[in-house]
C-alpha cells in the first residue's frame, strides 16, 4: 500500500506542474506546451549525459539524492489516501517542515559549492525567503493545529467543518505556497535571468539525471503543499469502501489539486515578480493572516 | 549565632549529575583535542600552564554545579570566572585578546555583585547558607522579596550566560580564547548559568507568580533573534559561532520560560515537558557547539586566519574537519535525524501545547514566541549554510586557505568524538527524554510517575496531545533508504559517467575565486531587511581612471553594534566624567587639604545631633 | 586677675593675623605664651598643685625661650623676604577674628561648660586660638606660617586643658610638651629642606602631585 | 617580659644601625631581629586570647586582644618589610640612588618607626597613645622625604603638616575625654583600664563631641575620606619598603586608636552615634578612592588610594558593630595588610625595573619580571575580593552583616564601589602585566630576598583563605570578646 502511494505520487506530480503551465498559456491566449511536457523533460534530464564543475566536491554530487529522498519522506508524511492514519507515524506538520528545510539545505550548499556568482546569489535568496517563510508557516500550523489539539497532519484530513480560521489559515498557506515553490511573486520559474531566478538559480549547474531528481523533488514538494491546502479548504467526506467509491474519490481528489492550480496559475499571470526585499513585507503578510487565523480560531469562528 | 560553616558540602540530585555530564562530554574531547592544537604556536612552558588552568576550570564548572552551600558556591564560581579570564588573555601578546579579558571579567564580576546581593537576602530569611535550609525557609517568604530576589538572580546569571543586554562579552571573549577553551566556554560555561537559574529560581525559590516565565520568555525571544541577526552578519568564524551561543542560550531559556510560566498555572504535564526540551537542547547546544569550535580551531591552526572571506574550498584540503562542520552545522540547523531537530521540535511542541492548554491571551502570545523561534531556526539555517559554503566550498579565496593541511590526528579524534554523539543524541532521542524527564521532575519538584513521554524505545510522543509522534531512528531510517532508492534509479537510467568541466561562466570569462560570493555578499538580504536594528553603514567609491572609465570599485559596509553604541558606552563615559570632576578635589594646594578637615570638623560639630 | 590674662592672650592672637612679616609673627607667637604660662601659673598658684608650676615652667622653657629662638634662627638661615604672602589681607582677617571668636564662645556654651563664667571665658578663649591658628594655617602662603599656626593651635589646646580639668595626668602633659618641640624641630628641618630644594617657600606653588 | 622584647628589639636594631657599615649584613640582622618580633608576637597573641588582658610595668602596657591582634600586624608587615628591604636598599646603593651612609640612616629610621609603631598598642594611656602616634608621624615624616627628590619633599611637607594638625584635634578629643571623665568625679588617670568600667557614668554629651575630634584627627591618620588628601602623595613618594609599612600598617594603627574611643563610647551607650559617624566615613571613603582610582595614572598612587577603599571598608565593618562584621573587620586588617604589602613591594620592583610611575608606558611586566609580574596579578585579584583569597571571605562577612542588619542601601552601594574598583583594577593591571616589553627593556633579574618577602606574604594570603573558612568560629569569639573591652 506504501509502495503504491509513493508510486502513485511521483507520477501525478509532475502532471499538476503541466497543469499549471497550459492553464498559464491558456490565460495568455497562447498554443504553450502540452500538459505531459514535464515528463519529456524529466526523461530527456535522464539520458542527456551529466557534466559536473571540476571545483565542486562531494556535496554537489550527494546533494540531489538527499534532497529527492527528503522530498520523498515528506509524501510519506501527508496521508493522499489513507486519510485517517498516517502512512508511518513518524512525525507530525513541524516535522515536515523541517524535512523540507533539510532538503533546501543541501541544495544551497551545492549551489554555493561551484563557485558561481549564480548558485551563491540563488542560496543567499532562497535561504532569505525561506527564513521568512518559516515563521509564517509555523504560524499557520499552530492556528491549524489550534483547532484540533494536535499538530499531527491527520487530525485535519478526515471530515472537519469548514470554519473561518481555516480558510484564512488557508490563504496564508497558498501565499507561503507561492515563496515555498518559487512561484511569479516571489520567484519565477521559466527564466534565466540573474536578478529574477532563485531556484532556478540554486539548481543552474546541475545536468542530466541529478537535474532529473531534483525537478522530481520539487513536483513532490509542490504537490504535497496543494494537497494541504486542499485538504484545509475543501475536506473529503467519502468513506473508501468498494471499487466506485475509490474512482469517485480519486476523481475529487483531482479535482480539488486542479481548482488550487488554477489558482495558483491565475495569480502567475497577473503579478509581476516582486523585488526581492519587498518579499519580506509579503511574508509578512502572510504571517499576518496567520494571527488573524490563529484569532478567529480562539474566538471560536 | 550566625553559622557560616557547611553542613552539606555536596548535593548531588538528577540536576547535578545531568550538568556533571554536560561538562565531562565536552571537556573530555577538547582535552584531547588540546594536545596538538596548543602544539605549534606557545613555549612548552606556557602549553604545561594551559593544561592546568584547563584542569582547574573543568573542575571548578564540576564544583560550581554539585555544591550545596551559597558561599562555597560563589568562591568557585568566582574561581571559575578566574581561571576562565586568564584563558581567554592566553596569547598575552595581541592587545584584541587583553581588552576582551577585560570585558569578560568585570562584566561577569558585576554578575557576580548581583549574585552575591541575592544570596545574601536569601541568608537574611533563611540564617544558613544551605540550599535545602534556603529553600525551606522560601516557602514563608513574603512575595515582594521573592521576586526582587528572582531579578536580581535574572541580571546575575543573565551576565553569566549572556542574555541579550548583558551579552557584550561573550563576542569578545569565546573568540580570543584557544578553541579547546572556547568550546568548553561556549559549550558548558554560559550552562552553568542556566543550572543557576533552574537550581535557585525553580527549585529553592519556588515560583507562585506567572509574570516570571513570561518575562524571562520574552527575553529568551529577544535574545535568540538578537543573537541570530548578528550572527549572521558576522566574518570571523569563532564570533559568528559565539552570537549563534547567544541565540541558543536563548532557545534554552524559552523551554525553562515555559516551565516556569506552566509552574505558576499548575499544569504540571507541560512544566516537566518543556523543562525537558530546555534541558535536551542544553545538552545537543553543548555538544554541537563544541564541535563546531573545535572545527573552527583546526581551521584557524590550518589557515591561520578566522576572517570567512579569505577562506574557501577547505572541504579538499580538510575532508575531516569538513564533515563533522558539516554535521554540526546540520545539528544547529535542526535538520531532523540529527540532535538539534529533536530539542527544537521538542520546544515547538511545548509552545503549542501550552497554548493548546493556556487561556486566551497568552494563546496568542505562546504563539508568536513559537513563530520568532521559527524565524531564529530559519535564521540559523541561512547563518549556517554561509558559514560551511563560504569557508568549505568553491574555491579557496586566499593564500591562507591554498596552505590549509588537514588537522592533526588528536584534533580529528576530538571532533570525531563529538560528532558521534550528535548523532547517537539525536537517534536515541527516547531515552534521552526517559533520563531528562528524571531529572525535571526532581528540579521541578512534581513526581512523573502517572505521566508517560514517549512510546517505546523508538518513538516519543507527548501524552497529552492526541498521537503526535516523532521518531528520529525512523525518519532516519527513510531517509537513507529513499537516497539509496535515488541512487539506484540515477545509476540504472543514466550509461554514460559524468564529465568533468569548468563552471558555467556565461561562455566568455575566466570564473577565478574572486566571483564567488562572499560571507558580507550573502548576508546582504538580510543586512537590508533587519536594517532597522542593525544600522548599517554604507560606503561606495569609485576610483576612475578617466571620467568614462572606472578603475575599480570599493564597497565597505559595517553593522553598528548597537547596544554597545548605545547603552554601554554612554554608561562608561558618564562615570568617567564622573570621576573626572572627582579629580579637581585634589589640585595639590595643602591649604585646600587643610580646609577640607576644618570643614568636615565644622560641619560634624553643627550636624551633631543628626546622627 | 585671670580675665585680664585671658584678654591679653586674646589680644596677642589678634596681633599674629594682622602680621604681615614673619619676626611680627614669631614676636605675636612669644607674647602668647607668655600669657599661657601666666594664665597656668595662676591656675596653679589657686589649686596649689605641684605638678601645675612644674608645667608653667616647661611653658616658659620651650614655648617663649626655646622654640622662638629656634625660629628665628631658621628665619635668619632662609633670609628669603620675609612677607608672608597673605591669601587673605590682613584688614579682612581682623575683622574674621572676632566672628572665630563669637563661634568659639557660643561652642563653649552649648558644649555645657556654663557653669562658671571663667571657665567658659578661658575656653571660649581657647577654642578661638584653636580656629585663628587654623585660619592662619589656611590663608598664608609661606610655610612659615604652618609652622607657626600648629604652634598656636597647640597652645590653644594647652589653655583649654589647663582651664578645663586642671590638665592632664603629669606623665602625659611631660611627653607632650616634648613631642610639640620635636615636631618644631623637625618642621623646621623641613622648611629649610624646601628652601634648599625649591629657593623659596611658598607652600602653595608647591603642587606638583595632583589627582 | 615578652612585651619587653618586642619594644626592645627594634630599639637596640635602632642602636645597632649606627655602628655596622656594610648594609647587607645590618639587613640580615635587621630582619632576624624582627623575626624574633614575629614569634613574640604570636606568643603574645595565643596569650592575650587565653588569659584576656595583659599588665605590665604598673599598667602603663596593657595588653587586650585588639592589641595583640594589631602587634601581630604590625610585627608580620615588619618582618616583611625587613625582608624586602635588604634586597632593595642594596639595589639602591648598586645603582647609587643613595649613599651607603643614607642606608644607615634608613635603617636608624626604619627601627624607630617600628619601635613608634609598637608602641601604640602596648600603651595603656590614652595619652601616652597620642604621643606615640605623633612620633610615628615624625618618624615616618622623614621616610617619605628620604630621597631628598622634589616630589618626595613635597610630599613629607604635606604629610607632617596635614597630620599634626589632624592630630592636634585628636588631643583635644582626649582632653575633651579626660575632662568628661573628671566631671563625672572620679580619678583624674586617664588610663584606658581605668576608664574603660565606668564608661556608662560618663556624660553622654562631652563624649559626643569628643569623639568628633579624635574620629577627625585620628581619621586624618587614618586616611578616612575627606582627610585623606595627604595620603596618595605620601605613599607614593615613600620608598617601597616604607610605604608598604604605611598603607599596610600605620593606617591601622589611626584606626586602633579610634577603636580605643569608640569602645568607650559604645560603652557609654552610644552605640547608634558610633555606628553612624564611622559607616558615613567609610562609604565615602568608599566612593571617593573609587572615584580617583578611575582615572589615576601613577601605580604607587593607585594603591595608595586602594589603601583608602581598605580603610573605608574597615570603617564599615567596626561601624555596623555585629560581632560578625567586627570579626570580619579585624580580618580584613589583617588581609589587607599582607596583601596590600605585596602589592607596594611588586611595585616597588617594578618602578625601580621601568623606572617610571607612569602605568600607561609600564607594559609587558609578565615578561620582564616574570615572579613579581604572576604573584603581584594574583596579589591584584586577592586585593579585588576574588574567592581563593582571604580578602573575599572577610568582604563576605561585613556585607553579610551589613545585610543581616538590614541596611541594604550600604550593602549595595559596597557591591556597586567594589566592582567598580575591581574595573579598574583589572584595567590598568591588565594593560600593564600583558602586551609586548617597551623597547629597550630586558628581562631584569629580582633580587632574591625579595623573593623570600614576596613568597612569604603570598602564602600568608591563600593560606589565610582556606583557614578562615574553617576556623571563622572562634575569630567570631573574638569579636566578642573584643566588644566587651
Amino acid at each position: 500500500m506504501i509502495i503504491l502511494q509513493i508510486i502513485l505520487f511521483i507520477l501525478i506530480a509532475p502532471l499538476l506542474s503541466g497543469l499549471i503551465t497550459v492553464i498559464k498559456n491558456y490565460l495568455r491566449m497562447r498554443k504553450g506546451q502540452s500538459i505531459l511536457q514535464p515528463y519529456y523533460n524529466l526523461v530527456k534530464f535522464f539520458y542527456k549525459d551529466e557534466v559536473i564543475s571540476e571545483t565542486a566536491s562531494w556535496i554537489f554530487r550527494v546533494a540531489p539524492f538527499i534532497v529527492f529522498s527528503s522530498a520523498l519522506v515528506a509524501s510519506m508524511l501527508v496521508p493522499v489516501f489513507i486519510f485517517n492514519r498516517p502512512i508511518l507515524p513518524v512525525g507530525d506538520f513541524i516535522a515536515l517542515v523541517f524535512i523540507f528545510t533539510l532538503g533546501r539545505f543541501f541544495l544551497a550548499l551545492a549551489a554555493l559549492d561551484t563557485g558561481s556568482s549564480f548558485g551563491g546569489m540563488g542560496s543567499s535568496r532562497e535561504m532569505f525567503i525561506a527564513s521568512f517563510v518559516e515563521p509564517a508557516l509555523c504560524m499557520v500550523i499552530f492556528a491549524i493545529s489550534l483547532q484540533f489539539g494536535s499538530t499531527d497532519i491527520t487530525a485535519f484530513s478526515g471530515l472537519h467543518p469548514i470554519t473561518v480560521s481555516s480558510v484564512v489559515a488557508a490563504l496564508a498557506l497558498f501565499l507561503l505556497v507561492i515563496a515555498e515553490t518559487s512561484r511569479i511573486p516571489i520567484d519565477n520559474q521559466e527564466t534565466h535571468l540573474e536578478l529574477t531566478m532563485v531556484h532556478e538559480a540554486m539548481v543552474l549547474e546541475y545536468s542530466g539525471r541529478s537535474l532529473a531528481l531534483i525537478e522530481l523533488a520539487a513536483y513532490l514538494k509542490q504537490m504535497i503543499f496543494f494537497f494541504l491546502i486542499a485538504q484545509l479548504i475543501f475536506p473529503i467526506g467519502l468513506p473508501l469502501g468498494n471499487f466506485v467509491q475509490v474512482f469517485l474519490w480519486s476523481l475529487w481528489f483531482i479535482a480539488r489539486i486542479a481548482v488550487i492550480a488554477i489558482a495558483v496559475a491565475v495569480v502567475e499571470v497577473n503579478l509581476a515578480k516582486l523585488r526581492l526585499f519587498r518579499v519580506a513585507d509579503f511574508l509578512g503578510f502572510a504571517f499576518v493572516l496567520g494571527i488573524i487565523a490563529v484569532v478567529c480560531s480562539i474566538l471560536g469562528a | 549565632m550566625l553559622n557560616l560553616l557547611i553542613e552539606r558540602f555536596f548535593l548531588f540530585d538528577p540536576l547535578a549529575l545531568f550538568f556533571l555530564v554536560v561538562i565531562f562530554i565536552i571537556s573530555l574531547p577538547s582535552f584531547i583535542y588540546s594536545f596538538s592544537y596548543l602544539k605549534g604556536e606557545y613555549p612548552a612552558f606556557k602549553i604545561f600552564s594551559a593544561q592546568i588552568l584547563l584542569f582547574v576550570f573543568v573542575l571548578s564548572m564540576a564544583f560550581v554545579v554539585s555544591v550545596s552551600n551559597c558561599l562555597v558556591f560563589l568562591i568557585f564560581w568566582e574561581i571559575m570566572s578566574l581561571v576562565s579570564y586568564f584563558l581567554v588573555v592566553f596569547d598575552t601578546n595581541n592587545e584584541r585578546s587583553i581588552k576582551a579579558g577585560l570585558v569578560y571579567i568585570v562584566m561577569t564580576h558585576i554578575g557576580t555583585a548581583f549574585i552575591i546581593a541575592a544570596f545574601m537576602i536569601l541568608y537574611n530569611h533563611a540564617h544558613s547558607f544551605d540550599f535545602i535550609a534556603i529553600k525551606n525557609a522560601c516557602s514563608v517568604m513574603p512575595q515582594r522579596t521573592k521576586d526582587i530576589v528572582f531579578l536580581l538572580f535574572l541580571i546575575g546569571f543573565g551576565t553569566k550566560a549572556g542574555i541579550v543586554p548583558l551579552h557584550i562579552w561573550l563576542p569578545y571573549a569565546h573568540p580570543q580564547a584557544p578553541s579547546h577553551i572556547s568550546s568548553i566556554m561556549s559549550g558548558v560555561m554560559i550552562k552553568t548559568a542556566i543550572y543557576g537559574i533552574i537550581r535557585f529560581v525553580i527549585f529553592i525559590l519556588g515560583i507562585n507568580t506567572s509574570w516570571w516565565g513570561i518575562l524571562v520568555l520574552i527575553l529568551a525571544t529577544i535574545t535568540s533573534l538578537v543573537g541570530i541577526i548578528y550572527a549572521l552578519m558576522e566574518r570571523d568564524i569563532k564570533r559568528l559561532l559565539a552570537y549563534s551561543s547567544v541565540e541558543n542560550i536563548g532557545i534554552i531559556l524559552s523551554g525553562v520560560g515555559l516551565a516556569m510560566y506552566f509552574i505558576s498555572l499548575n499544569l504540571s504535564y507541560l512544566a516537566v515537558f518543556s523543562l525537558i526540551a530546555g534541558l535536551y537542547h542544553l545538552i545537543n547546544h553543548a555538544i554541537f557547539k563544541g564541535l563546531l569550535f573545535l572545527c573552527a580551531g583546526s581551521v584557524y591552526k590550518a589557515t591561520g586566519t578566522r576572517d570567512m572571506e579569505k577562506l574557501g574550498g577547505l572541504i579538499k584540503k580538510m575532508p575531516h574537519t569538513a564533515v563533522y562542520f558539516l554535521l554540526g552545522a546540520m545539528a544547529i540547523s535542526a535538520l531532523p535525524p540529527l540532535n538539534g531537530f529533536v530539542s527544537e521540535w521538542l520546544t515547538l511542541q511545548a509552545f503549542f501545547l501550552g497554548a493548546f492548554n493556556a487561556i486566551g491571551g497568552s494563546k496568542i502570545f505562546l504563539g508568536i514566541c513559537a513563530a520568532m523561534l521559527a524565524l531564529t531556526s530559519g535564521l540559523a539555517v541561512a547563518c549556517f549554510v554561509k558559514a560551511f559554503g563560504i569557508i568549505f566550498l568553491a574555491k579557496p579565496r586566499s593564500h591562507y586557505a591554498e596552505s590549509a593541511k588537514e588537522a592533526a590526528l588528536p584534533m580529528r579524534i576530538g571532533m570525531l568524538i563529538l560528532a558521534v554523539f550528535t548523532v547517537i543524541f539525536g537517534l536515541a532521542a527516547a531515552l534521552v527524554i526517559k533520563s531528562l524527564s528524571g531529572v525535571s521532575s526532581s528540579a521541578l519538584g512534581i513526581d512523573i510517575s502517572n505521566m508517560s513521554f514517549f512510546l517505546n524505545s523508538l518513538r516519543f510522543a507527548p501524552q497529552i496531545a492526541k498521537n503526535t509522534y516523532l521518531s528520529t531512528p525512523l525518519l532516519a531510517l527513510l531517509l537513507v533508504l529513499f537516497s539509496v532508492i535515488g541512487f539506484v534509479i540515477y545509476r540504472v537510467f543514466g550509461n554514460r559517467r559524468a564529465v568533468i568541466y569548468k563552471t558555467w561562466d556565461c561562455g566568455y570569462y575566466k570564473l577565478g575565486p574572486r566571483n564567488e560570493y562572499t560571507a558580507t555578499a550573502f548576508s546582504k538580504p538580510f543586512r537590508i531587511a533587519f536594517s532597522f536594528f542593525l544600522l548599517p553603514y554604507r560606503k561606495t567609491q569609485k576610483i576612475r581612471e578617466s571620467f568614462y572609465h572606472i578603475k575599480s570599485f570599493t564597497y565597505e559596509t559595517h553593522t553598528t553594534k548597537v547596544f554597545k553604541k548605545y547603552i554601554y558606552n554612554p554608561l562608561f563615559a558618564f562615570m568617567l566624567k564622573l570621576a573626572k570632576s572627582m579629580r579637581k578635589m585634589q589640585p595639590g594646594s595643602i591649604h585646600l587639604y587643610l580646609g577640607y578637615i576644618f570643614i568636615t570638623l565644622v560641619l560634624l560639630i553643627i550636624f551633631m545631633e543628626r546622627f | 586677675m585671670q580675665g585680664i590674662i585671658l584678654f591679653l592672650l586674646l589680644a596677642s592672637t589678634y596681633l599674629m593675623i594682622i602680621a604681615k612679616r614673619v619676626p611680627a609673627l614669631i614676636r605675636g607667637f612669644r607674647y602668647q605664651s607668655f600669657f599661657l604660662f601666666l594664665a597656668t601659673f595662676i591656675a596653679a598658684f589657686k589649686e596649689n598643685q605641684v605638678e601645675l608650676y612644674v608645667v608653667s615652667v616647661m611653658i616658659i622653657l620651650v614655648k617663649v625661650i626655646l622654640i622662638p629662638y629656634f625660629l628665628d634662627l631658621t628665619v635668619k638661615k632662609i633670609n628669603v623676604d620675609e612677607n608672608l604672602g597673605l591669601f587673605v589681607n590682613s584688614q579682612l582677617s581682623l575683622a574674621l577674628a572676632p566672628v572665630f571668636t563669637y563661634y568659639s564662645w557660643v561652642l563653649s556654651v552649648n558644649l555645657g561648660f556654663g557653669q562658671g563664667t571663667l571657665q567658659s571665658a578661658a575656653v571660649a578663649v581657647a577654642f578661638s586660638v584653636i580656629s585663628i591658628g587654623a585660619f592662619l594655617m589656611v590663608s598664608r602662603m609661606k610655610a612659615f606660617t604652618q609652622v607657626v599656626g600648629i604652634l598656636i593651635m597647640e597652645n590653644g589646646i594647652f589653655l583649654f586643658a589647663s582651664s578645663v580639668s586642671g590638665g592632664m595626668p603629669f606623665f602625659a602633659e611631660i611627653a607632650i610638651f616634648f613631642d610639640v618641640f620635636i615636631s618644631a624641630v623637625i618642621m623646621g628641618i623641613f622648611v629649610f629642606r624646601i628652601n634648599k630644594l625649591f629657593t623659596h617657600i611658598d607652600v602653595n606653588k608647591l603642587s606638583r602631585l595632583k589627582g | 617580659m615578652v612585651m619587653f622584647i618586642i619594644l626592645g628589639i627594634p630599639l637596640l636594631l635602632a642602636a645597632g644601625a649606627f655602628f655596622i657599615k656594610r648594609e647587607r649584613l645590618f639587613g640580615m640582622i635587621n630582619c632576624f631581629g624582627y623575626f624574633l618580633v614575629l614569634c613574640a608576637s604570636i606568643f603574645i597573641f595565643k596569650e592575650a586570647v587565653s588569659t584576656g588582658n595583659i599588665k605590665a610595668l604598673a599598667n602603663f602596657i596593657y595588653l587586650d586582644i585588639l592589641s595583640a591582634v594589631f602587634i601581630l600586624v604590625i610585627s608580620v608587615v615588619a618582618f616583611a618589610a625587613a625582608l624586602y628591604s635588604i634586597a632593595y636598599i642594596s639595589k639602591d646603593i648598586k645603582e647609587n640612588i643613595i649613599s651607603r651612609r643614607k642606608a644607615g640612616f634608613y635603617y636608624l629610621l626604619f627601627n624607630l618607626f617600628c619601635f613608634s609603631m609598637f608602641c601604640v598598642p602596648a600603651v595603656n594611656n590614652l595619652g601616652m597613645l597620642w604621643v606615640a602616634i605623633e612620633m610615628t608621624t615624625l618618624i615616618s615624616a622623614f621616610l617619605v622625604g628620604f630621597y631628598n627628590s622634589k616630589e618626595s619633599v613635597e610630599a613629607a611637607w604635606k604629610y607632617i603638616i596635614i597630620c599634626s594638625v589632624g592630630i592636634a584635634f585628636a588631643l583635644l578629643g582626649t582632653i575633651l575625654f579626660s575632662y568628661a571623665f573628671s566631671i563625672s568625679g572620679l580619678s583624674k588617670s586617664l588610663n584606658w583600664s581605668d576608664m574603660m568600667p565606668v564608661a556608662h557614668v560618663l556624660d553622654k554629651n562631652i563624649l559626643k563631641i569628643a569623639f568628633i575630634f579624635v574620629l577627625v584627627g585620628y581619621g586624618t591618620k587614618a586616611g578616612l575620606a575627606p582627610m585623606h588628601t595627604w595620603l596618595p602623595d605620601a605613599h607614593s613618594q615613600a620608598i617601597a619598603p616604607i610605604s608598604a609599612l604605611l598603607s599596610g600598617v600605620l593606617l591601622k594603627t589611626a584606626v586602633y586608636a579610634i577603636l580605643r574611643f569608640g569602645i568607650i563610647l559604645i560603652k557609654s551607650g552610644e552605640m547608634a552615634y558610633f555606628t553612624h559617624l564611622m559607616i558615613l566615613f567609610g562609604v565615602i571613603s568608599l566612593a571617593i578612592s573609587s572615584g580617583f582610582i578611575l582615572i589615576q595614572k601613577d601605580l604607587k598612587r593607585l594603591l595608595a588610594y586602594s589603601s583608602i577603599e581598605h580603610i573605608g571598608i574597615i570603617a564599615i565593618g567596626f561601624g555596623l558593630g555585629s560581632p560578625l562584621a567586627i570579626g570580619g573587620a579585624i580580618l580584613h586588617i589583617f588581609n589587607h595588610a599582607v596583601t596590600k604589602s605585596l602589592m607596594f613591594f611588586g611595585a616597588g620592583n617594578i618602578v625601580s625595573a621601568y623606572k617610571k610611575h607612569n602605568m600607561n608606558s609600564i607594559r609587558g611586566v609578565i615578561k620582564a619580571l616574570p615572579f613579581t609580574g604572576i604573584l603581584m596579578l594574583l596579589g591584584m585579584f586577592a586585593l579585588t575580593g576574588f574567592p581563593p583569597f582571604s580578602i573575599f571571605i572577610s568582604e563576605i562577612m561585613i556585607i553579610t552583616a551589613a545585610f543581616a542588619k538590614g541596611s541594604y542601601i550600604i550593602a549595595f552601594l559596597m557591591l556597586f564601589f567594589l566592582s567598580v574598583i575591581f574595573g579598574a583594577f583589572i584595567f590598568y593591571f591588565g594593560k600593564m602585566f600583558f602586551g609586548n616589553l617597551p623597547k629597550g627593556m630586558e628581562k631584569s633579574g629580582e633580587p632574591l630576598s625579595g623573593k623570600f618577602a614576596f613568597l612569604f606574604l603570598f602564602i600568608l594570603i591563600c593560606g589565610l583563605g582556606a583557614v578562615m573558612v574553617f576556623k571563622y568560629k572562634d575569630l567570631l569569639w573574638i569579636a566578642q570578646r573584643l566588644l566587651q573591652g
